[in-house]
């Protein structure tokens, strides 16, 4: 409905800061949940991207689209099996900090 | 002690499922067929239900019409049935036809519990079915004579001054025997 | 644009960006797992404002909900361990800044570049068709994908189910 | 499940990690489902129960030393205070302590009113228990149901006694006054409609698949452990016990009723809630019979105005609705007993909750105290 | 002057939907209050007795009074509490309630906003609800609160499946996800609940609204013998009103929603369309009441064995089955 | 209460404003009587009476009561048995964690006076020692018609303190608590 | 039951001071407090007895000192056995019977807290009715309470 008057580069703009956020975060937290946060971050950075393109280049074909499902879904699963390896880490040494945890690879 | 889960490990989930729904549907039966009953409330500021004859609330001092006084002698039989001290009262005058001048009672620790009526010899007192004791003062429990006895600050006057008669009655009685009461 | 549309745009852009920050520098995990909330909703809004109800709805349902509660699932049964007034940051946190700095950096003069080929007019959709359009084609050119996507939630969620099994931590022992 | 602590505490008591192990939470003593002020402190690991102490005392008044101050028969109306569902067993209870102690003998017929009272209060008393058991697993409206004709009870007992909660109607030799006019009838009336709602007990709650998942399996008390800590009443029964004292040591007229003891093998809530179902109906039949057989002639004995009772030891023990509830009474041959002893039923059962909530979830622990059905006022006493 | 206000709001559609989204708050505001009047009522009749009588005629002011007391009780804060997740949290249930009743169609053309995902919207929206449980239970800064919250949104999530999956089973029958093109589908075809397999997911539907509203017996969240209060334990006046209302007026949304789904929505001869929505939502309102005075309540591990052993593959299976027979 | 404050100070500017509070400030007191939740706390027998008057025959449902389990949403206290001295903290505790404006009853003799215990070492002699007390429901234990009244005095209390703080007076003072000289102790 | 009690006396005999049969099922046993535990656990093990459920223990001030009583039932026989003994008042120590019958548990902790009577090898012999911090046993008839005039704690005044 705005879109006529709302560049591309902006949406681009957009999800490279957001990018850049989750990077920081991905890279500067110690707990293991906080690392899956900012890798959603990221990852929903990239979707808004795949959108915005699909919008403006090629909006006559889905295909933008259906990444973005598999994406979100990727996600979903990811998000799953990261719950449960972190809570069955947090059982087992009692902590959900990624260096400890490397540390205590035995 | 372990809880033994109701046989979880063989269960059937659709038989546990559908025997559940039938069983809930046939417990909504019994909510229906009461949902339609007559209701039993007793919509209580503007209904009362009767209270039976032998009901114990707050007690009173019967009046007696026709010897136009209360009956209590001022005997304290009921203050020494009494299980927590509940009773207290001044006697006026002496002998048969003795009366009362002061009763008290501290409704606070009363237990209601039938013993000085039962232990008064004259029917004095008797516990009535005025149970409406709810107040916003502390000091309502103490029950002074004219808010005990039939007739209120009237017949407390009256009975006063019957008694006060019979005494003078006696009295004028008495120097003819040549003996003194006391 | 209207001033009101430029409202809206300011005011989801500063949401998205503001909560994405609040996300990775909050010390208190659980109010970094709150400001979740705003980032996916204001997503889910410029999904919206391209014309994606189907998946401003699943960004909702996915994002803001399943996602986002199993993560503060998560945080919560484990917050013994995260203290809020203890640094949650490791020693790269500099190292980290500099990293996703000269990445930007590096995406911003792609971009740049590329400025030519970003000035486009974008066509006209018709939303509606939209969702049609996406289950058919999920159901006939992209079977495969779709099917896999399935078969990985399927495989994740009992991934998920024997990860977290625990000899005496049952079912019912989600709840806590 | 702590009581809502204060501000103050909170800010200490809180953030203890619910899946750590040994977590100790406190339930009560004011709490929704603890039947009164009883405190539980629990220590959990995750849902399971390791430990669990019991805190009472909280309604301690130290009536057993109050009795010692008073005359024998000014102790009675204190009796009503006790176990206050069921006052009229307590008033029974101490009374025919101090009969024993001085030897007094009741009418038979004031025997018969005595049974029948006491029916009718286990009636009344069952009805409080399936009324809260029922809220305590969420069935709000069986509450209402069980007080609904609990009134019922109490319209009776209340024409009769003069009370509604209180009764203080046995006394040291028989009962204060005779039945009223018409109370046998209205009695049968009673009967009448509350079998109908037994049945109707029975359709809400009783064959709910719910409920039953909620109770069957969950408590289990082993016959042997229920001997040892000497529960009784419906607890020891449920156990498959057939311990009834009514049947063990016949007072007042139960010899000469006939009644059924009810007994379960499982031990469990499901059990226990059964037995006291089936006592209610029990309680119907020896109800029938005693207004079929009820003789005419004196309801009280005279007795002397200073009543001293010869120095020795007497104890009485009845069946009240929780359990054998039993009176121990020394006298020194003063007005005034030299000690007066209350076992009551609720303090031994509640005794036994310890190592029935042993391994236990805690979401159970409503389920399995409420099937105890204890009463505070006669624990702390 | 009429013409005016329209032709203003056609000019301004966002703004146009922004009064409607007002006038839905508000409604979301006071349904409540009938909606708690006549549980009240319906369960003081089930259980032998009158319900509220004294405060107005039958008592019919009677919630009007809870409110306004609830908006004049002191507001405490627990101490040790997350404030600012306290404040927020009723609203955002709140405002979950609000933003499912947008996409509600009262009647022909009665939409706040006419969506063509709304089934999934409504779905989406409805986990902010547990979103603000969460959020409840934790600032509380209390054993309570948590426990009642993490067993609500274990409770409310695992419930949200087989309700999903028994909705889909409606969307393959009309093949839109629209509640307005579901209802318009219904007025053409005839009800849906009178085909087999939407039957079932009918019934599953219900159970999972009782579970999702939190009525017996699924209210755990809130079950006073066991948890006190539940994750509102330590809310006091208007932020507890502002739960109370957001979950009655949830209950009342969910009916709604099912009545779109199942029953035609606003279809029905000679009334009204509204009325009909109405009727129908407040029939199917009194039967949730009827069953929540009725049986006990679960314990939490048989209520999430319940939903996972039974209730998924039952749905799934439906779902199966409604695809085969329903899409066309 | 922040929003009644803020709502009267709005107010006393507008024109006709006083007019307008009067009438708010007869609004809030009929809600507050109108909607008394009170706490579900029973101690002993007067807690049965006090479950028999929530029940079906007296059904305080009626006068918009019911009892909420958490102090936080409770108005009214009704402390429904004898205290003792291991109890009364938690009492105290649990009235201050009540939100204004709060207020207690004190059902039966025991809460309202100690009741029968008077010899009693463990009892507290009045709830009203610890706790403010608007109400006191005398008997032993008082039937459910007696709370019923009791409640229906909290009510008007309400509203007299209401039309009190209407009038510019102060707020009437809860009264003395005369302890009443004991019967007859000699 | 009279053949058990002939048992139990020639078993026992300088162990029980006194005792009369009272009924046809009860007995009436006054032993010396040193034999408590090895009398109880006659009664407790023998198969004639086997008194396997704890009624009632209690104790009472006499004056001098305290009486104990404790009252038994056998399941198996229907025996009531009523055990009596009498301990000093300045060393009131008796042996616990708790690890026997657990039902004695609370008995005893709450005779401990009411009269400071010591069952000796008790598991948990701690106050259980009163406040933890109550100062004296007040059931004894010496006690005097010096009332706290604090309604939060320690003894109230009484009128």
């Amino acid at each position: 409905m705005m879109l006529e008057n709302l560049p591309l580069p902006f949406f681009v703009l957009l999800s490279t800061v957001l990018f850049a956020i989750g990077l920081y975060g991905l890279i500067s937290r110690r707990n293991a949940i906080a690392v899956l946060m900012s890798i959603e971050i990221v990852m929903n950075a990239a979707n808004l991207n795949f959108v915005a393109f699909w919008r403006y280049l090629h909006p006559e074909s889905l295909e933008g689209v259906v990444f973005v499902l598999v994406t979100i879904t990727v996600a979903a699963a990811e998000v799953a099996v990261g719950m449960a390896v972190v809570l069955s880490i947090y059982r087992l040494l009692h902590t959900v900090n990624v260096d400890e945890v490397a540390q205590m690879r035995g | 002690m372990r809880t033994r889960q109701p046989a979880t490990e063989q269960y059937n989930p659709l038989a546990v499922f559908i025997e559940g729904l039938s069983t809930l549907f046939y417990g909504m039966l019994v909510t229906w067929r009461n949902f339609w009953r007559p209701k039993v409330t007793v919509r209580y500021p503007y209904q009362r239900k009767p209270m039976p004859p032998r009901y114990r609330g707050l007690f009173y001092l019967k009046w007696n019409e026709e010897k136009q006084r209360l009956n209590c002698v001022g005997c304290t039989l009921c203050a020494q049935a009494c299980p927590t001290d509940v009773i207290s009262m001044v006697k006026l005058g002496k002998g048969t036809n003795a009366g009362v001048s002061e009763f008290t009672m501290d409704l606070g620790r009363c237990l209601f519990c039938n013993l000085c009526v039962e232990a008064c010899p004259f029917d004095a007192i008797y516990m009535g079915p005025a149970y409406e004791l709810a107040s916003e003062r502390r000091d309502a429990a103490l029950f002074r004579i004219a808010d005990l006895a039939q007739g209120g600050e009237e017949a407390v006057r009256t009975n006063i001054e019957t008694v006060q008669r019979l005494m003078a009655e006696e009295e004028k009685a008495r120097p003819a025997a040549g003996g003194h009461a006391g | 644009m209207s001033a009101l549309q430029l409202a809206i745009l300011v005011l989801l852009t500063a949401m998205t960006v503001i909560s994405a920050l609040m996300v990775v520098s909050v010390r208190n995990l659980i109010h970094a797992g709150f400001w979740l909330l705003p980032f996916f909703l204001g997503i889910g809004g410029f999904y919206l404002i391209l014309s994606l109800e189907f998946l401003f709805a699943l960004q909702l349902l996915l994002y803001a909900g399943a996602v986002m509660v199993v993560v503060l699932f998560a945080l919560m049964l484990t917050r013994d361990v995260m203290n809020p007034r203890v640094r949650q940051t490791n020693r790269l946190a500099i190292a980290a800044i500099a990293a996703s700095a000269s990445m930007m950096g590096f995406l911003l003069i792609v971009i740049y570049r590329q400025m030519g080929a970003l000035t486009v007019v974008p066509g006209q959709v018709d939303a509606e068709a939209i969702t049609r359009e996406l289950g058919r084609m999920l159901l006939t050119d992209y079977v495969l994908p779709f099917e896999l996507t399935s078969a990985l939630l399927l495989s994740a969620m009992l991934g998920a189910i024997f990860l977290a099994r625990n000899p005496k931590v049952e079912l019912e022992e989600m709840e806590g | 499940m702590s009581m809502p602590v204060s501000p103050e505490k909170q800010s200490t008591l809180s953030t203890v990690d619910i899946l750590s192990q040994g977590m100790v939470i406190n339930v009560g003593p004011q709490h929704p489902s603890t039947h009164g002020v009883l405190r539980l402190i629990l220590t959990l690991d995750g849902e399971q129960i390791l430990h669990c102490e019991p805190v009472i005392g909280y309604l301690h008044r130290g009536l057993e030393k109050m009795m010692e101050r008073r005359p024998y028969r000014h102790n009675v109306p204190f009796t009503d205070r006790l176990d206050y569902l069921a006052a009229l067993s307590n008033n029974l209870g101490i009374c025919q302590c101090i009969e024993r102690l001085g030897g007094v003998e009741v009418p038979e017929r004031a025997q018969y009113i005595r049974v029948l009272l006491m029916e009718l209060q286990r009636i009344a008393s069952h009805l409080v228990f399936l009324g809260t058991f029922g809220t305590d697993l969420g069935a709000t409206t069986m509450f209402l149901y069980a007080f609904r004709e609990r009134e019922l009870v109490l319209d009776l007992l209340e024409e009769c006694t003069g009370a509604r909660l209180t009764y203080n109607w046995i006394r040291v030799g028989g009962v204060p006054d005779d039945l009223p006019e018409g109370f046998g009838e209205k009695v049968l009336g009673f009967v009448k409609t509350f079998r109908q709602r037994l049945e109707e007990y029975d359709q809400l709650l009783t064959r709910n698949r719910i409920f039953r998942s909620r109770t069957q399996g969950i408590g289990i008390l082993p016959k042997e452990l229920a001997l040892a800590y000497g529960t009784s009443g419906p607890v020891i029964r449920a156990s498959g016990m057939a311990y009834d004292v009514r049947k063990a040591a016949p007072y007042e007229v139960y010899d000469r009723v006939e009644f059924d003891v009810p007994v379960h093998e499982q031990g469990d809530v499901w059990a226990r809630y059964l037995v006291r179902m089936e006592e209610m109906r029990q309680s119907i039949r020896i109800i029938e019979q005693v207004l079929r057989d009820i003789p005419d002639g004196p309801v009280q004995t005279k007795l002397p105005k200073v009543f001293k009772p010869p120095a020795g030891i007497a104890y009485s023990r009845i069946e009240s609705p929780r359990g054998e509830l039993s009176f121990m009474m020394v006298s020194d041959g003063s007005p005034n007993p030299l000690r007066v002893h209350i076992r009551a039923p609720s303090f031994v059962n509640l005794s036994v909750l310890p190592s029935l909530l042993e391994g236990t979830k805690v979401a159970d622990l409503v389920a399995i105290l409420g099937s105890i059905d204890v009463v505070l006022g006669e624990i702390d006493r | 002057m009429i013409e005016v206000v329209v032709q203003f709001f056609r000019d301004y559609p966002l703004l146009w939907t922004f009064v409607k989204a007002v006038v839905l708050a508000s409604f979301t505001l006071l349904i409540p209050l009938a909606v708690i009047w006549v549980e009240r009522k319906v369960a003081g009749f089930i259980q032998s007795r009158l319900g509220p009588l004294h405060v107005g005629p039958q008592g019919t002011f009677q919630t009007v009074a809870d409110a306004l007391k609830l908006l004049l009780k002191e507001d405490i804060v627990p101490s040790g509490a997350d404030k600012r997740f306290f404040y927020i949290a009723p609203y955002i249930a709140f405002i979950s309630t609000v933003l499912s009743f947008m996409v509600l169609p009262f009647a022909p053309g009665w939409v706040a906003l006419e969506m063509n995902v709304a089934v999934l919207f409504v779905i989406g929206v409805s986990l902010f609800n547990v979103v603000s449980i969460l959020m409840a239970g934790w600032s509380s800064n209390n054993k309570y609160s948590l426990l009642g919250g993490l067993r609500a949104v274990a409770q409310l999530l695992s419930y949200e499946i087989p309700m999903v999956l028994s909705v889909l089973a409606v969307v393959f029958y009309t093949g839109s996800l629209s509640l307005t093109g579901i209802v318009e589908y219904q007025v053409k075809h005839g009800w849906l609940i009178w085909q087999p397999p939407i039957m079932i997911a009918a019934l599953i539907y219900f159970i999972c609204a009782l579970a999702e509203i939190n009525r017996t017996p699924f209210d755990l969240p809130e079950a006073e013998s066991e948890l006190v209060s539940g994750f509102n334990t330590e809310y006091s006046g208007m932020r507890f009103a502002f739960f109370f209302a957001s979950e009655f007026a949830n209950n009342f949304f969910i009916t709604a929603f099912a009545a779109a789904l199942f029953f035609g929505g606003w279809d029905g001869p000679i009334l009204p369309p509204i009325v009909w929505t109405f009727l129908k939502v407040f029939v199917m309102i009194f039967v949730f009441m009827w069953v929540r005075w009725t049986p006990p309540r679960l314990r939490i591990d048989q209520i999430l064995r319940f939903a996972w052993q039974f209730l998924v593959p039952v749905s799934l299976v439906n779902l199966l089955f409604a695809i085969v027979l329903g899409v066309r | 209460m922040g929003v009644k404050e803020r709502l009267e100070q709005g107010l006393v500017r507008v024109p006709g404003g006083t007019i307008l509070i009067a009438k708010l400030a007869d609004l809030m007191a009929w809600a507050r009587k109108s909607s008394m939740w009170s706490l579900t706390f029973g101690l002993s027998c007067c807690a049965i009476e006090m479950m028999a008057t929530a029940a079906s025959r007296y059904d305080l449902d009626r006068f918009g009561m019911f009892f909420r389990a958490t102090p936080r949403q409770a108005d009214v206290m009704i402390v429904a048995g004898w205290v003792s001295v291991k109890m009364a903290p938690f009492i105290k505790r649990l009235y201050e964690q009540m939100p204004e404006p709060k207020y207690v009853i004190a059902m039966g003799g025991c809460a309202s006076a100690g009741g029968p215990y008077r010899d009693s070492i463990t009892i507290v002699k009045g709830v009203d020692q610890f706790v403010p007390v608007d109400v006191y429901v005398y008997g032993c234990p008082p039937r459910p018609e007696n709370l019923i009244l009791g409640i229906l005095k909290l009510q008007e209390r309400i509203r007299a303190e209401h039309l009190a703080e209407k009038k510019g007076l102060p707020r009437p003072v809860r009264e003395p608590i005369i302890i009443p000289e004991s019967g007859a102790s000699g | 039951m009279n053949e058990a009690l002939q048992h139990l006396l020639k078993q026992l005999g300088e162990a029980v001071s006194e005792w009369t049969q009272v009924g046809a099922n009860e007995v009436r046993l006054t032993v010396s407090p040193e034999h408590w535990r090895e009398v109880v656990q006659f009664l407790h093990d023998d198969a004639l007895w086997q008194m396997d459920y704890p009624a009632d223990l209690t104790v009472w001030d006499t004056g001098t000192g305290f009486g104990v009583y404790l009252r038994l039932w056998s399941s198996v026989h229907n025996h009531n056995v009523i055990v009596l003994t009498s301990i000093s008042r300045e060393q009131p120590r008796i042996a616990s019977l708790a690890t026997l019958y657990p039902g004695l548990n609370w008995h005893e902790r709450e005779m401990y807290d009411m009269y400071g009577v010591i069952f000796e090898g008790h598991p948990n012999l701690k106050r259980i009715l009163l406040p933890d911090d109550w100062e004296g046993f007040p059931f004894r008839k010496d006690y005097v309470a010096e009332p706290s005039g604090d309604p939060l704690h320690g003894p109230q005044p009484v009128d």
